[in-house]
């Protein structure tokens, strides 16, 4: 156990930071949901692909630099400090790209993966279906080979970063007689192919980070298929594992949310023991979170099956943001129900309070992280 | 010694659970949603015909000459039916406080009007100055220090703000307060005051947890994975129950609470802080366990469940949140316990 | 609504609470585990049916008065306060008592009812079984009916005052063949027949108040089967029916405990806000455990179907209990492993604490309570 | 930058428990706590013979040279044998404070004992002078306001005493204390020792909870009820599962203390509260989930389930609650961020 850098990484730690410094931009973006924002993302991301900072986890023969997991969350850690600017084209970074790399064919990766880097396209996940929320085999887009072409009809729901994709990646049924499991195929759908329709869906808290999607007869070639005909399943596992490096919630990331918070606590409650235990409550769950990760990320970096912690980060980080952000809204009193930001708010809690009960149910509900741990690390029986 | 709400009290609660239902229905709700403060409440008049608003009201001046207890199953089922108007404020805060503080002259001027559901009134009694409904209200009961004040809409400058319920219609209020408005100095006014919004709002969120919870058992009933009702998996269904437990101890505290308010027992603010916590424990729970067991369609707009969650939140932290109600019932308890 | 007593209900507060003020004893019992501890509880007991106080929920023509759940809630909050010994015979006048008022003959009634009252006879339950805990339709303890004669064996386990029991009312398998609920039959078994064993369990707090009851070719008359041959489940669910009402687990009773957990709290800790905050919760939960109850037993007494909270009260009280203990532990700090009670105690309240955490699994496991609660109030499926 | 322990470690890890399993099973444990406090270890030499308790002495003085994150794994392991010595007092508190305080006479007659196993310390750092092993250990180190007294066996009055877990070997202790025992003065000593054994206690704590978390693993996937094994009902799994989740945070954070300690990073103390404090939770967790998913059997004395139980809610108390390392970790943590 050693938690200093290694000279590699202090090398690589000390170039990103010396790059950033120099780079991240003074002002912040518009959203990339406007023009300009998405704009100004797309030049940023740019920048960082020059400096080949776009993927440090791809291999450095598609554009990265080959980073293992441990190097590559040093590089995010950097880039939180930085305060530099949300990264526009996610999906295809962490998931689609690396699944590309892994179970695609050379033309396939030929194809997309540089557009990737620069941004040129914009990804989006086709899994979830809202007939299969918790029970994703269960889904039921159709799609039907013919000669060189697949023909798309469903529907997917709750894609994020939709409105801007160009596109897809997504899972449909390509043999409907076959047991749930088999018979689906992992395909990318160009999102400007005619059928394809995108709906933002309004969210409760009045906001709309995700959108439905339909395919009325989208005709895709066969040589967009990932993984071969029917091998979907194994295709979207390989998928949904680079999740767990995916890097975005950090405990740097939770750490920030904790600050925001802590700043809404009246001068009064500032000695109050019950909110000084809640405090130390969260600050102790962040760092074990850390901690979690790194255990991960340590295994995968020399190439070890990572423990039985490996299944559990979502579960954790979930409930563990919840609770801050009710802490927080417990702390803005009856200010709490405000749709703009009230002085000391950075963006108004509330909003982001409901995106994170929102996060206790996608990318696997944690009732299925449950039935997981416990079957998974625990051996005990599947079913109900 | 019986525990139980009469048979006419619930013949009431029955009455206007048809009302509701008939008036107010989820598509209603999301109209007034829409609306947000142009809303001008289609309800209420049948609610006044049935006589609720009026109901604490002395007979002397036109009222129903009730108590709390008998107001107790009707705000259950404003809360259940998620009612977008400041129903504890203008049914039960204002008669009490009216009927125990102010003048002859306030008394004279405002009864006969919450009798006949002429007057909306909106209550500003913690520190902050955003109201619900204070752009609205005929008048507003404003707490300063130990003076109750009652302030009508002329002497109320109120700017409408966005709240994520805009059902509740928030303002940024501030108060012409003088002789004129002052209605009682004094702690004892202002516990009456406090008092009677924490036990209304712990019935309101007694409602709400139940139709939460009922709303979920239907959608665990009808929402179908992996082959089978969701509703027959044990982790759900554990989950379920134990909101349902927590929704019936609140509740059996919160009738407790509208005796004691009726009665004026010595214990009343004790029952009325016993029962606000509880019923903000259980609507707590009932809104994580409603959103969680929903799913993804609980989290849109387009799906009805977010009118009570959005309201849910709201109603916890009005008028004394959980800890407030237990750290000041400890007070009370522990001085008898540890001298 | 009306919490004030009636006039009847006043008469009979002020004659129990006379007669107790005149009547309990100064001095403590010894425990009725011990020959002399026995014989004092008998001869109390035998005053309190003297002053026809025994069973006052049973009907006047079989010794009691025939008093509703309210009075006789009424009745038990005066004993508590009374601070009188613990009852002798609880259940024979609770459940076995009333089992047979309801569904007994005459003869079966004549021949146990008046020895129940005078403590002649005191009587254990056979129930639970250690392949059937849970699930108690599973037991498998056989009665072979031949001629006038059950013939029984098997096991029994947590069986409660069996040591001095003379009687053990059962339930055994007489229908091997029939589906699980079916084939059940409820029986009186005399504990001094031949072929009876009883051993004492000792349990992980060191104490022993539970048995297991080894049956070995015990013939009993089929003249002690109550209810039918095979009609047993129908008649063991009208057993567990009136546990309900049993009286035992009063708020009082609970507010007994928390004063003396109360009374560990050291002076340095008082004004701290956590522990008040805690205190408070178990104040209100302790009154909400006293309103939930009361609702019940209010639409009882007048003969209505008590509400949804009736199914609700020892998974309330079950958790509430281990909750306010587990505190009291806390505040007695690396004393609260001692076996002897410290200063302070009036006994320790570490082997509360373990027959607190064992309340969570006895008499329905807080499991089946959630199932029950799940499907007969909320209406889910079974099963699972 | 690796966070694991190294394959040198975890064989020590598989030696310890190899021994542990050999030499530790329940039935002895259980004839352990039949014979209390007039047990006398047989273990105890196996694990010298592996140069466990040495293991934090330094070289010079025959021991082990090691860190505390030598010692983590192997804690872990004395935590799920439910080990009935003191070996966090011994292998950890005890080398650590006599490398950092005291004199070379100290040291010189100590350190080669603790090396070679030879001597068994208690420790006693609270206000309560009730001290597991206290009749027992060759020699106890107590904290007496802000000096830090090692004391000798002839200078220790031990009477004996009953506890639930007669294992711990519980004794009421008065301390001859004077000049010859005074080791150190000052917070930082009193700090070593303190952090010491909350973390030791920590790593036993995980060590158990996965313990109780394996052995209720079995028992569901064993025990039958209505026709199946119980391990397939769902609440049951969830409720495991969320003992294996927080049993690994705990690990994590213990895991980052051990090394904290080894390195005495600035951060070592706060490092500490998080991991006892999480050890405590997860332990708690395990100790309900065990008894409850074992149902009525593992109520027994008969079933050894109940070890554990003990030893467990024993250790919860010892070296700090979560309470006080909480607290203790917001005074640190916020002092930084509001000023």
């Amino acid at each position: 156990m050693d938690l200093r850098l290694t000279p590699a990484q202090t090398d690589f730690r000390d170039e990103i930071r010396t790059w950033l410094e120099e780079n991240v931009p003074t002002d912040s973006f518009p959203p990339p949901s406007t023009e300009e924002g998405f704009a100004r993302h797309r030049e940023w991301e740019r920048a960082l692909h020059g400096a080949r900072f776009a993927a440090v986890h791809w291999p450095v023969e598609y554009g990265g630099r080959g980073m293992d997991p441990v190097s590559t969350a040093i590089f995010y850690d950097e880039y939180l400090r930085a305060n530099a600017p949300a990264r526009l084209n996610r999906l295809a970074l962490g998931l689609a790209g690396p699944t590309l790399i892994e179970l695609g064919d050379a033309d396939q990766r030929s194809r997309w993966l540089p557009s990737m880097l620069t941004c040129d396209d914009i990804w989006c996940q086709g899994f979830s279906e809202p007939e299969a929320g918790s029970d994703l085999a269960g889904l039921r887009t159709r799609g039907e080979v013919s000669g060189d072409t697949v023909l798309v009809n469903g529907q997917k729901i709750w894609t994020s970063h939709s409105r801007f994709a160009d596109w897809i990646f997504a899972l449909v049924r390509t043999d409907p007689e076959a047991p749930k499991h088999k018979g689906l195929t992992f395909l990318m759908i160009d999102r400007h192919s005619p059928g394809v329709e995108v709906r933002p869906i309004r969210q409760m808290n009045h906001q709309a980070d995700f959108a439905e999607l339909f395919f009325t007869d989208v005709e895709v070639p066969v040589a967009n298929v990932v993984g071969g005909i029917d091998n979907g399943w194994r295709v979207a596992m390989a998928t949904l594992t680079h999740e767990r490096s995916s890097n975005l919630n950090t405990a740097a990331h939770f750490h920030q949310i904790l600050g925001e918070v802590l700043a809404l606590v009246p001068e009064s409650l500032r000695d109050d023991p019950l909110v000084r235990l809640q405090v130390a409550r969260f600050h102790e769950e962040i760092e074990a979170y850390r901690y979690i990760t790194l255990r991960t990320l340590s295994s995968l970096s020399v190439g070890r099956q990572p423990g039985p912690q490996s299944a559990m980060g979502k579960l954790w980080w979930s409930e563990m943001q919840t609770r801050i952000l009710e802490f927080g809204l417990q702390m803005l009193g009856e200010r709490a129900e405000l749709l703009e930001p009230t002085p000391g708010e950075k963006s108004a809690l509330v909003q982001s309070y409901w995106l994170s009960r929102a996060s206790h149910i996608y990318a696997g509900s944690n009732e299925i992280q449950r039935n997981i741990i416990s079957e998974r690390v625990l051996g005990l029986p599947k079913g109900n | 010694m019986h525990f139980d709400l009469d048979d006419l009290q619930y013949e009431f609660r029955d009455a206007v659970r048809k009302v509701l239902t008939a008036e107010l229905s989820p598509a209603d709700l999301r109209a007034i949603w829409e609306q947000g403060h142009d809303y001008s409440s289609t309800v209420w008049p049948h609610l006044v015909s049935l006589g609720l608003p009026g109901l604490l009201v002395p007979a002397a001046h036109g009222g129903g000459d009730g108590a709390p207890v008998d107001l107790v199953l009707l705000l259950e089922e404003c809360g259940s039916a998620c009612l977008p108007e400041p129903i504890v404020e203008t049914a039960l805060i204002a008669p009490l406080v009216l009927s125990r503080a102010g003048t002859d002259q306030h008394r004279a001027e405002w009864l006969p009007r919450l009798a006949a559901g002429e007057a909306i009134v909106a209550t500003c009694l913690g520190e902050d100055r955003l109201v619900p409904d204070g752009a609205r209200a005929d008048a507003v009961l404003v707490r300063q220090g130990d003076e109750l004040h009652w302030v009508p809409r002329s002497q109320v400058h109120a700017t409408p703000v966005q709240g994520i319920d805009p059902s509740r219609r928030l303002a940024e209020c501030a108060f012409d307060l003088g002789p004129d408005t002052l209605l009682a100095t004094g702690p004892e006014a202002v516990r009456v005051a406090q008092d009677a919004g924490a036990f209304g709002t712990a019935a309101l969120l007694v409602g709400l947890a139940q139709r939460l919870t009922g709303t979920t058992r239907d959608y665990l009933l009808e929402r179908r994975q992996f082959g089978r009702v969701i509703g027959s998996f044990q982790a759900l269904k554990h989950r379920l129950a134990d909101v349902a437990v927590q929704t019936e101890a609140a509740r059996s505290l919160v009738w407790y609470a509208s005796y004691a308010l009726s009665e004026s027992t010595p214990d009343a603010t004790r029952a009325v802080h016993m029962a606000k916590a509880a019923a903000n424990e259980a609507a707590f729970a009932a809104n994580y366990a409603a959103l969680q067991l929903h799913g993804g369609i609980g989290f849109t707009w387009e799906h009805d469940l977010h009118f009570w969650l959005q309201r849910g939140k709201a109603l916890e932290r009005s008028f004394g949140s959980t800890t407030q109600h237990r750290a000041a019932l400890a007070d009370e308890v522990l001085a008898e316990v540890w001298r």
